[in-house]
């Protein structure tokens, strides 16, 4: 499948907007939080992105944003006759009184400790995650860091 | 003369001075109820005169061993640093004129570098001072008194070693008509003291070390036996000087002599896989395989008891490579100008220093993979051992006599 | 007596003041009801306090350690035993100064991988809030007489994660630490004169182990 | 013998690092496996939000130990992205040069780390020994051992003296003639074998779906190296394969992992050496470099542990409004039940080694 196809393809489905090419291999769009979990599954088992690179977490202020970038190792996915593996990037917007939104560690193994990581530091609820516990802070720790409102002592001035 | 004779010279000479000591104390209290006077009959009998001899012996084996065992651990560690490219330990002798300094109240002066430019040596002396100063810790739910036992059973039946095996048939503190068999005896409590310890120290790396020891000790003793026996059956007797003489006397062209690392060549290198096992040392080090276990059974111990073990290791593999020397290597046997203990010794050292080539330039195995090897190929080639050698010894003779074969063996 | 007490005394180690100058103290016998319970480990603990005390009144204690101590101390500062324990970028360079081009085993040394059998813990790296912890016990698990060196900025100070909400500002916040050696990372080098820096302070400023008290 | 959990860690010569492996075993055989993480979590993510963008690189010097350059390169091509910095085109050839220096020295430590997880501690001194002619070789150019802080957003911090070439040419001579030594000493013998083949197995589709990238991913026969399949400075440009190994049809065991890696390193020094070939002169460091940026942007490169990407967000000012990281080892680890299970005990270390553990990229 050529990438050109497949940004089309990706953006005729339920819940995607603003469908992209931020660089030559990578398709950018936004999707819909209550559809996410369709979405992903279909990109896995249709699309051939075998791969979850990363989850990350963005406070916004108010609202959180979560980004993932899926790779897509075998390149079912081409780029015109060049050797470079397709990327996607999908960004999903949650309010913040509710920051939940349902877990993919079902469909990618790797992205199971991605969402521990970002319920860790940044407090996002992943409804439907084995095993959601605190992966880098200590049990117990009041908090979650990477948030722009968490205030914390430094006992130095800054220069 | 042999080292029991000159011990019971000594003896006699020391005899003639205590003799009278005890009959002075025995003088300055009343004679009832004061055994001076009784020791100091006992000392003049033959029977007090051999046990006072054989004190003496056994102490000189054991200044020996102890020699030996700062020499094999220097060895080693200067060695594997020469393996390694490095120079391993440097500290001079040098050195201990800081200590001078230090005792005789001088200003103390500093010259690191002349400290560390000698052959390094004293760094064993160094090594086994701070254990001493070292605290004993003893774990909270440690069983106390299994803790402290496991330390003395391995020890003191490791030290037991030194005292079994001679330098040769003029020195020797004990040459028992069952000698080697006393020697693989007193090999065999070790796993026992390694268990407890193991178990005591209420550490499941310790346990999981004990377990892996005694399994390992156990399966390699079968083989370890069976490649000895060959040996036995040869010479007909458990006795080190009758092996090392038959040895001797059974000759090969030229009139070389049959040394039994030749005939039973199998029975050699499955001896060797074997004690190499036994003494616990790469590739069998597994009790103590640092990647998984830590330390393994001695993770717990701390200061001197912890050096004790470490020592009490090298005098199992010194004693192991005696072992070695006396069953296949001629013991003792050597051209005349140098004197047969030094020929034992050089062997031992051979021997010690194979070991550390090995230790030093192969990885360690797997516990399931060394019973496999021990159980599915040592054991049977131990047995084929035996079987040429019963061949040798007992079918070939017999044809011989009726068909009148030449006679090789 | 539980044993998991550090046995040996900080106070005397440190050559701060003696506790143990109190006679009745030392000499108190035993509590009345233990006589049929008296334990092994008890007794000798008894033992070795009268004797301490005898020692220490008689100026005993000062002879012996006049002699013992450059005996002890010559061992215990030319076999420095490190714990191998690695946290961060410094203990890459404690590996690497075990490597041929630097030999740290000229001095002595033998990284040793179970706590109990080691005088030398090297903390080389950001101490984080959840190591801190694990840390203290490795420390409280080796035998008296230990040193620590810190080893680089991170664990001296913090290092550049000084505005970290994570990292605490240098181990000395929580263990006593004997020997500095400043760098980011430390060199090897730098590791080599660190230890011979605690080895001149142990001939200086240790005192003797006459008796474990 | 009933079922007990082992904690190892974190002070345990198998971790190479600090984190915890709790392991459930039955007798010697793995049950179960639960690894733990952050005791190194120095909130590198937090502080970079603090700092200026150019000040960050002190940050991801430190983020991996092992291989420093690769992540400072990573946030600093990614930074360039955000910035649009034009590089020169001597910068590029440098940056790859120290690049695969940094690949070099990255997989040396981990083969001297490895080595004693075997029992072998002589083929741990053997390898740093060899390190050190690379340290020195980057210490050369860049003014320090093990932090070099050499790449910067716009290029590098200096060109490369006189002689390195030579020097490089003289080291790498030295180093593959050890090398050819060393697979006496370490593939080709029995015990290495029998302590690393069929242990530690997973599939191609098991480690894509498990994010298991890198070497250890090309272990199992993927063709996949973000080197040529997402191409940065000039790796398109350079005569180069990816190198892959397999213990079977699809899949890697701790001998093939082993093996991917000492392969890489002989490509490394081919690309080397083919860049000293085809490096142009010219200026080293971009004229203009903008202090502020606004938007986000995100690179991967291939670092000597796999996919390393980094996310930045700018708000316009000088500090970034978000950054964040993705370390390889960190769903490595989180994969580890499924590589563990059904191994001896004895084989953590062998296991636990071959995927090449940094703990400082991976708790951030």
């Amino acid at each position: 499948m050529e990438i050109k196809e497949l940004m089309q393809e990706l953006s005729a489905l339920k819940g995607v907007s603003n469908a992209s090419m931020i660089r030559d291999n990578v398709v950018k769009l936004d999707i819909d939080k209550n559809s996410s979990k369709e979405f992903f599954t279909k990109l896995r088992d249709d699309f051939g992105f075998e791969h979850c690179s990363l989850i990350t977490a963005i406070d916004n202020q108010p609202e959180f944003e979560l980004v993932y970038h899926f790779t897509s190792v075998n390149k079912s996915v081409t780029v015109g006759s060049t050797d470079m593996s397709v990327m996607m990037e999908a960004h999903v917007f949650l309010e913040r009184d509710t920051p939940t939104i349902e877990s993919i560690s079902d469909l990618w193994g790797g992205a199971n400790w991605h969402e521990r990581e970002a319920f860790d530091l940044m407090g996002i609820y992943f409804v439907g995650h084995p095993d959601l516990r605190r992966v880098l802070l200590p049990e117990g720790f009041a908090g979650h860091p990477l948030r722009k409102d968490y205030v914390y002592e430094i006992h130095e001035e800054e220069w | 003369m042999t080292l029991f004779d000159a011990c019971r010279i000594m003896a006699e000479w020391t005899v003639k001075v205590l003799i009278p000591v005890f009959e002075f104390q025995e003088g300055l209290f009343p004679p009832f109820s004061n055994p001076a006077g009784w020791v100091a009959d006992w000392l003049a009998t033959e029977g007090g005169l051999d046990t006072m001899a054989w004190f003496y012996a056994v102490n000189i084996a054991f200044m020996i061993g102890m020699t030996n065992l700062i020499l094999v651990i220097h060895l080693e560690r200067k060695v594997a640093a020469r393996i390694q490219d490095r120079r391993g330990p440097m500290l001079s002798f040098r050195s201990l004129r800081e200590l001078g300094e230090d005792l005789s109240g001088q200003a103390p002066s500093w010259k690191f570098k002349k400290n560390y430019s000698g052959i390094g040596i004293l760094q064993n002396l160094a090594d086994g001072i701070k254990a001493i100063t070292k605290e004993l810790i003893v774990p909270a739910k440690a069983d106390k008194f299994l803790f402290t036992m496991g330390p003395i059973i391995f020890i003191s039946s490791s030290v037991f070693l030194l005292a079994l095996f001679p330098l040769s048939d003029r020195f020797a503190a004990s040459s028992a008509p069952a000698g080697l068999m006393v020697i693989m005896a007193a090999f065999s409590i070790a796993p026992i003291g390694v268990l407890t310890s193991g178990w005591a120290s209420n550490n499941k790396y310790s346990m999981i070390g004990g377990m892996r020891s005694a399994a390992q000790l156990m399966s390699y003793e079968i083989p370890l036996l069976l490649s000895m026996a060959g040996v036995f059956l040869l010479a007909g007797s458990f006795d080190p000087v009758v092996i090392v003489e038959q040895q001797q006397a059974s000759t090969w062209f030229f009139g070389l002599p049959m040394w039994n690392f030749i005939p039973q060549f199998i029975g050699f290198a499955v001896f060797m896989i074997c004690i190499l096992a036994e003494v616990e040392r790469v590739p069998f080090d597994l009790p103590e395989a640092e990647a998984e276990l830590v330390e393994g059974w001695t993770t717990e111990y701390s200061g001197i008891r912890y050096m004790l073990f470490l020592a009490a290791e090298y005098i199992r593999g010194f004693a192991g490579a005696a072992v070695a020397t006396i069953l296949f290597l001629g013991g003792w046997a050597g051209p005349w100008p140098v004197p047969p203990e030094i020929w034992f010794l050089l062997k031992v050292y051979l021997i010690l220093l194979f070991w550390i080539f090995i230790r030093w330039s192969v990885p360690r195995i797997r516990t399931d993979q060394i019973l496999v090897l021990g159980w599915k190929k040592l054991l049977p080639l131990s047995l084929i051992n035996l079987l040429i050698v019963i061949f040798m010894v007992e079918i070939y003779p017999y044809f011989t006599e009726i068909v009148n074969l030449p006679e090789v063996f | 007596m539980s044993s998991k007490k550090v046995r040996g005394n900080p106070g005397l180690r440190r050559g701060v003041g003696s506790k143990t100058t109190d006679l009745d103290e030392i000499m108190e016998d035993p509590p009345a009801g233990d006589w049929l319970t008296l334990r092994s480990d008890q007794l000798l603990e008894w033992i070795d306090n009268a004797v301490y005390n005898v020692a220490e009144t008689t100026g005993m204690r000062e002879v012996v350690n006049r002699v013992t101590r450059p005996i002890f101390n010559y061992g215990q500062r030319f076999s420095p035993h490190p714990l191998h324990f690695g946290i961060m970028c410094c203990a890459i360079e404690m590996g690497q100064a075990s490597a041929p081009d630097h030999d740290i085993d000229r001095l002595g040394l033998v990284y040793r991988s179970s706590p109990r059998q080691c005088d030398v813990l090297i903390v080389n790296g950001p101490v984080c809030e959840k190591l801190r912890p694990k840390l203290k016990t490795l420390y409280e698990q080796m035998p008296e007489p230990k040193w620590v060196i810190a080893m680089g900025e991170c664990a001296i100070s913090g290092g550049p994660y000084w505005d970290s909400y994570s990292v605490v500002a240098g181990a000395d916040t929580f263990i006593p630490v004997d020997v500095y050696i400043p760098g980011c990372p430390v060199r090897p080098e730098a590791l080599m004169h660190g230890f011979l820096t605690l080895q001149k302070k142990i001939r200086e400023k240790e005192p003797g182990m006459f008796l474990r008290r | 013998m009933a079922e007990m959990w082992i904690s190892m860690g974190p002070q345990h010569p198998m971790t190479h690092g600090l984190w915890t492996l709790k392991v459930k075993v039955d007798g010697e055989t793995i049950t179960d496996a639960d690894p733990e993480l952050g005791y190194l979590h120095r909130s590198v993510e937090k502080m970079g939000e603090r700092r200026k963008y150019f000040m960050n690189t002190t940050l991801t010097d430190r983020l991996c130990y092992a291989s420093s350059t690769t992540w400072t390169h990573n946030y600093v091509l990614t930074v360039e992205e955000l910035m649009n910095v034009e590089v020169p085109e001597r910068a590029k050839y440098i940056r790859t040069i120290m690049l695969e220096l940094q690949r070099l020295a990255s997989h040396l430590m981990w083969a001297g780390a490895y080595m004693p997880d075997l029992g072998h501690i002589t083929g741990a001194l053997y390898f740093w020994r060899d390190r050190e002619l690379f340290l020195n070789l980057l210490e050369v150019p860049s003014g320090s051992r093990l932090l070099y802080n050499y790449i910067r957003i716009g290029g590098v911090k200096r060109d490369l003296p006189d002689g390195f070439v030579e020097k490089t040419e003289r080291v790498f001579k030295l180093f593959e003639k050890r090398l050819d030594e060393y697979a006496d000493l370490f593939e080709n013998s029995k015990i290495f074998r029998m302590r690393t083949e069929d242990v530690g197995n997973f599939t191609a589709a098991q480690a894509q779906n498990l994010g298991i990238t890198g070497p250890n991913m090309r272990g199992c026969g993927t063709k996949f190296d973000l080197r040529k399949n997402d191409p940065y400075e000039i790796y398109e440009e350079i005569d180069w394969a990816i190198q892959t190994r397999e213990a079977g049809p699809g899949y890697s065991d701790c001998f093939s992992r082993y093996m991917v890696r000492i392969d890489e390193m002989k490509e490394s020094i081919r690309i080397i050496r083919d860049c000293f070939k085809k490096m142009p002169k010219g200026p080293t460091l971009a004229s203009a470099i903008p202090v502020r940026a606004q938007g986000e942007a995100f690179r991967r490169t291939e670092d000597s542990r796999g996919e390393a990407l980094m996310y930045v967000v700018g708000d316009g000012t000088d500090r970034p409004y978000r950054w964040k990281i993705k370390s390889p080892m960190f769903t490595t680890i989180s994969a580890c039940p499924h590589y563990l299970k059904g191994y001896k005990l004895a084989d953590i270390p062998a296991i636990m080694g071959s995927i090449d553990i940094c703990i400082g990229e991976t708790d951030k």
